[in-house]
């Protein structure tokens, strides 16, 4: 027997879209039971705390929505869904005042007092809200609080496995659990189910996001028979550390302002190549840099790591230590001095463009099932701007919560679940315990690597069918492979082995969309397709899978708002 | 800790500071310049100065003390509630009594 | 340098005893990065809570060698003392297993505390215009990044000692607010943190602000709730 | 629950400065505590014993309560120190370094207190 619980609203995930979205829908209707269950803590799981940056919004004097529309839309190489950016750009400011005035997050402030809007890279306006370089925490600690103190129910360390149908198919009926804890099972029927697990490229050998993270989201989603779009979009970041395949450090970032503020880039003879590849050098954008480091790793210029440097001594290491406190110190407990000498730098996974398709007002096409956060799929298109992802998963999470509560208002009922699914769902999860033997540690090692050389920073058919042959190796390796029965509660080698098929399910379908676009997008790049292709037929990929097959195909991009060419802004805005 | 606790255990600490002090100081002149407790007490007997200063030093220790006390009984102890306050309030009363005493007894 | 690190490491919850195991030195090597080599190559069993690996969740904190410590970012050689280490749940809270506690009742105290901001305006209104070098203002920026880890609360004897001390991260919050002067909750937060086990439970340890891997100073946040609620009891404003 | 014991994991915290600091101030306290009522006590008995000073004037010649009374001294200069440390923390504002000044100046004062007090008596 499995533990079974009965809910309004179940949200997957407390990031900053899943604790929005409980937020929203208890001020909707204080009477609705809500439930928010996550894999880690809630609000110390997932990326929405690990924010540096901070928060793009229209809100300084002399920016418009329009202008951050456009930075969206030409950032994102005219892919996103413009409907959604639209209502990322314009609620964004509803939602950073929301943040400040009722939820208590305290962003830093102009001399005058004013908010302060910092620079990021891709955009033609300081408007990056935030509060020092640890903006995340602050958003996080202030929702979390606020969940907290309103009767939400907590279920953490509870992971998500599986979306169960009602009997019919086409509605969610609830989703299943395994209690990390006790290590047991358990069923939480729900009228409304919001997925915001986060995205979160985890199955490359280098990566940023937390290491709860690892596409149960969207594996879950593509089992139900849900289309993801623009999933061959997955964002580097150029500099993460590279301290060895040993720590856990490795992939993690280090700061864009590094390279901004006149950091160097160094091969293997401490030379600089970036010049070699775009004339801006180091201060180059994000997919540029990170091609281009790329490259030079390829051509086999790397540092004994297989990386390469950055260098900050030039700028003086007094400077550096004093503008760059916190990178020096992670730095120097990796064993790096980044005030004086080099660090191994390394380009780093860090978010998912791509997810699952929805309105604009978050729901999906299966009754019952929304979507918010880094596992919706639309807003960013190509490439994501620094600072829209916590926009992005604040402004929907929010609307999810109040989308939620209208249409249990309106009659959204629960309904009764398909029990043969449930019990499906419940075998896949035992398979590990039915194995002998394996190595999982091997598995994971290979598909890293296999997804790094193959379907990472530039691609090409022959490593991407190389790909897609070895992720069937790897999965009938795992469905191979065991895990040991002596002891079920809080068992990290049967998280890991379910993480491992999550993120096996979803490299498949990022390799397939990578193969479908004949074109170079924003972080996608194909070596034989190097040129963006004619952007008035712009056309996003969708991939679902039907009958245990992926089904890959695409859609046109609707220019529902400003067509390639065109903009929003007024001639003189847009001169400037 | 309450805060009225708190701010009397505070506040008579910091009022014991030159009480202390003084006493510290009278002992260690006084040994210096060779006098015997009895001569200290010859000057000390039937003086309104000393007792209040003796009388106050003692009302002051026996609430620090008490409070404290009862500060380390509930962190140390498996007392707790009243019999917390139990504890303080006889430690207290006894501390002032035997200290007027024995100030009676200096002074006279 | 040698080449192996003992590690004895706590299996088991409130009752359990720890176990040694060797795992190969290397450089750039967290105690995070030991604990997680145990897991994947000698006992798969074992029980630990990691999620952001570069010190901003506080899932990670752990009892190395006697100190609460965010183990994510610490280097193996600043703590293992002859290549010995020892690995336990962080103090003060119940164990789930091995090394993974349960943090509720630290949240609870958050809770207690008043550590939650109550607004005076809404969604609707413009953010408050406060100058960065008010005095106020810099108190909350001083207090402000707290990871919530929970290394304060694990250090704290106070903690220890009076199961219904709020502890230091708790207050710590609740100092950050007191000095926000968006919010509207003071008059109750400051009778909440004046109450039994409230801030005058500290007793200057000091071991919270010694340890906080945020370098946060709780000690000294809490001698402010400590002046700001005898200043409100003295003007009659708290009973 | 609430003891002194020490859970079963190791406590190398409790070798720092600050808090054997705050240890010495509680148990110099309580120690306080509990020898104060007996100096109460044996003063008021000495004198009312004996119509004159005289009996009182041995009594303090005796070596134990010489002991007795220096130890009284020391922990009363110790907790002094100790005390006034805790009032500055919790009262004046917090400056980087004052902390530390704060614990030597306890350190040394107790020291100071504890010679000059034993080379008197
Ligand atoms: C290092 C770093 C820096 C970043 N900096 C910025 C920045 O400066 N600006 C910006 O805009 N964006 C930034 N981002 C991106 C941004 O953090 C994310 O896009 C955003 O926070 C995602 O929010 P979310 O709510 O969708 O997911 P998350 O905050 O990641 O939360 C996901 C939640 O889902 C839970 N979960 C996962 N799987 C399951 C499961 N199977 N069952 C139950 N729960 C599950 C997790 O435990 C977690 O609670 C950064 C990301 C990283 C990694
Ligand atoms: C100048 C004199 C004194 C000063 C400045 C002083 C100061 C203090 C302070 C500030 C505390 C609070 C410590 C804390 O809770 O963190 C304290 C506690 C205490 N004091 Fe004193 N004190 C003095 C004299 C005395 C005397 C004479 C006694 C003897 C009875 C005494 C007994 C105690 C006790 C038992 C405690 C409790 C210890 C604890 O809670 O850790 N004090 N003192
Ligand atoms: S105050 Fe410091 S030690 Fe305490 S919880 Fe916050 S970050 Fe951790
Ligand atoms: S360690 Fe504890 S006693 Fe106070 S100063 Fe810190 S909270
Ligand atoms: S894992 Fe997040 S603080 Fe260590």
């Amino acid at each position: 027997m499995i533990e079974q619980l009965e809910t309004d609203i179940l949200i997957l995930g407390a990031g900053g879209a899943g604790l929005f979205a409980a937020l929203h829908a208890h001020q909707a209707n204080a009477g609705l039971d809500i439930t928010v269950a996550a894999k880690g803590l809630l609000g110390k799981s997932g990326c929405t705390r690990m924010v540096q940056g901070g928060y793009n919004v229209a809100l300084h004097k002399g920016d418009s929505v329009e202008r951050h529309f456009m930075d969206t839309i030409e950032g994102g190489k005219w892919l996103p869904h413009q409907q959604l950016a639209w209502t990322l750009v314009t609620k964004a400011v509803e939602r950073v005042q929301e943040l400040e005035n009722e939820v208590g997050c305290f962003f830093d402030r102009n001399p005058d007092g004013s908010l302060h809007g910092k620079a990021f890279a891709g955009q033609t306006f300081d408007r990056t809200v935030h509060k020092g370089d640890l903006t995340g925490i602050e958003i996080i600690n202030r929702l979390m609080e606020q969940v907290w103190a309103r009767p939400i129910r907590r279920l953490e360390e509870y992971r998500a496995l599986a979306l169960i149908p009602d009997t019919s198919g086409k509605a969610v009926a609830g989703v299943l659990f395994l209690d990390v804890r006790r290590g047991t099972y358990s069923y939480v029927a729900a009228k409304a189910v919001l997925l915001a697990t986060g995205g979160g490229p985890t199955m490359y050998r280098y990566h940023t996001p937390s290491g709860d993270k690892s596409m149960d989201g969207l594996a879950m989603a593509l089992r139900f028979g849900l289309p993801l779009r623009d999933m061959e979009m997955v964002q580097f970041h150029p500099t993460g550390v590279l301290a060895g395949r040993h720590t856990r450090m490795t992939g993690t970032i280090i700061e864009e302002g590094l390279r901004g503020s006149g950091g160097y880039l160094l091969n293997n003879a401490k030379e600089r190549f970036m010049f070699a590849y775009d004339k801006r050098g180091e201060r180059a954008t994000r997919d540029i840099v990170s091609r281009s480091m790329f490259s030079e790793m390829r051509a086999g210029r790397t540092t004994p790591e297989g990386g390469l440097y950055i260098s900050m001594g030039h700028l003086g290491p007094e400077n550096v230590r004093r503008q760059f406190k916190g990178m020096v110190e992670r730095c120097a407990d990796c064993g790096f001095d980044l005030a004086g000498g080099l660090v191994e730098v390394v380009p780093t996974a860090h978010y998912m463009m791509g997810g699952v398709v929805c309105e604009v007002d978050t729901s999906t096409e299966v009754e019952g099932l929304y979507v918010a956060g880094e596992d919706a799929g639309g807003v960013h298109g190509a490439n994501r701007l620094g600072g829209n992802g916590v926009a992005n998963s604040t402004v929907f999470g929010g609307i999810a919560g109040e989308t939620m509560a209208a249409a249990i208002a309106k009659g959204l009922d629960r309904r009764a679940m398909d029990r043969s699914v449930l019990d499906a769902e419940i075998a896949r999860a035992e398979t590990p315990f039915q194995r002998k033997g394996g190595d999982l540690n091997r598995l994971r090692e290979t598909l890293l690597d296999m997804m790094w050389d193959d379907v990472g920073i530039i691609r090409e058919p022959v490593g991407l069918r190389r790909g897609l042959a070895a992720l069937g190796d790897i999965e009938s390796e795992l469905l191979a492979s065991g895990v040991a029965d002596d002891d079920r509660a809080f068992n990290l080698t049967w998280s890991d082995w379910l993480n491992l098929r999550s993120q096996v399910e979803i490299s498949k379908v990022i390799t397939e969309a990578a193969l479908k676009r004949e074109n170079s997008r924003g972080a996608h790049f194909r070596s034989d397709f190097p040129e963006p292709g004619d952007l008035e037929t712009s056309r996003f990929t969708v991939v679902r899978e039907r009958d245990g097959r992926l089904d890959v195909s695409d859609a046109p991009v609707a220019f529902t708002i400003v067509k390639p060419g065109e903009t929003l802004l007024k001639d003189q805005e847009a001169a400037e | 800790m309450t805060l009225r606790l708190y701010l009397l255990q505070r506040v008579t600490a910091a009022l014991m500071v030159p009480l202390i002090a003084a006493h510290l100081a009278v002992i260690i002149y006084a040994s210096h310049s060779g006098l015997s407790a009895a001569e200290i007490l010859g000057r000390t007997r039937g003086s309104v100065g000393w007792a209040a200063f003796y009388g106050l030093f003692v009302l002051l220790v026996s609430v620090h003390g008490a409070i404290g006390v009862r500060s380390v009984a509930a962190d140390w102890t498996p007392l707790r509630g009243r019999a917390l306050g139990a504890l303080m309030w006889v430690f207290g009363l006894l501390l002032f009594l035997l200290g007027a005493r024995a100030v009676h007894a200096v002074i006279g | 340098m040698d080449d192996v690190i003992t590690v004895s490491i706590w299996r088991g919850r409130s009752e359990g005893r720890y176990v040694t195991y060797e795992v190969p030195r290397l450089d750039s090597q967290t105690v995070l990065d030991v604990v997680t080599y145990v897991q994947r190559q000698v006992d798969p069993t074992l029980s630990y809570r990691f999620a952001c690996r570069v010190g901003v969740c506080g899932s990670c904190a752990m009892t190395v060698n006697g100190r609460p410590r965010w183990t994510c970012r610490t280097h193996v050689s600043k703590v293992a003392a002859d290549n010995r280490l020892e690995i336990g749940p962080l103090a003060n809270l119940p164990v789930v297993k091995d090394l993974a506690t349960d943090m509720t009742e630290f949240f609870e105290k958050w809770q207690r505390a008043k550590g939650v901001f109550s607004p005076t305006a809404t969604r609707n209104d413009t953010v408050a215009q406060i100058r960065p070098d008010a005095a106020a203002r810099v108190a909350v920026d001083k207090a402000i990044e707290c990871i919530n880890c929970g290394v304060c609360y694990a250090a704290c004897d106070s903690v220890r000692w009076n199961p219904d001390y709020l502890g230091p991260a708790a207050l710590n919050r609740a100092w950050t607010l007191v000095n926000d002067e968006r919010d509207a909750n003071n008059g109750e937060r400051l009778a909440a943190v004046a109450a039994n086990g409230g801030c005058h439970s500290c007793h200057t340890h000091q071991s919270c602000e010694q340890h906080c891997p945020q370098a946060i100073n709780p000690t000294a946040s809490i001698a402010g709730l400590k002046r700001r609620t005898i200043g409100a009891f003295l003007r009659g404003e708290m009973k | 629950m609430s003891s002194l014991a020490q859970n079963q994991h190791n406590a190398a915290y409790r070798g720092d400065l600050f808090w054997i600091a705050a240890m010495i101030h509680r148990i110099s306290g309580l120690l306080l505590a509990c020898f104060l009522p007996l100096h109460f006590l044996a003063l008021g008995l000495a004198i009312e014993g004996e119509a004159t000073f005289d009996g009182f004037l041995k009594w303090t010649q005796q070596p134990l309560v010489k002991l007795a009374e220096t130890g009284l001294v020391f922990l009363l200069a110790v907790h002094l120190f100790g005390g006034i440390r805790v009032l500055v923390i919790e009262n004046l504002a917090w400056r980087p370094g004052q902390k530390r000044m704060a614990s030597l100046a306890v350190g040394t004062a107790a020291v100071i207190a504890a010679i000059f007090i034993l080379r008197l008596l």
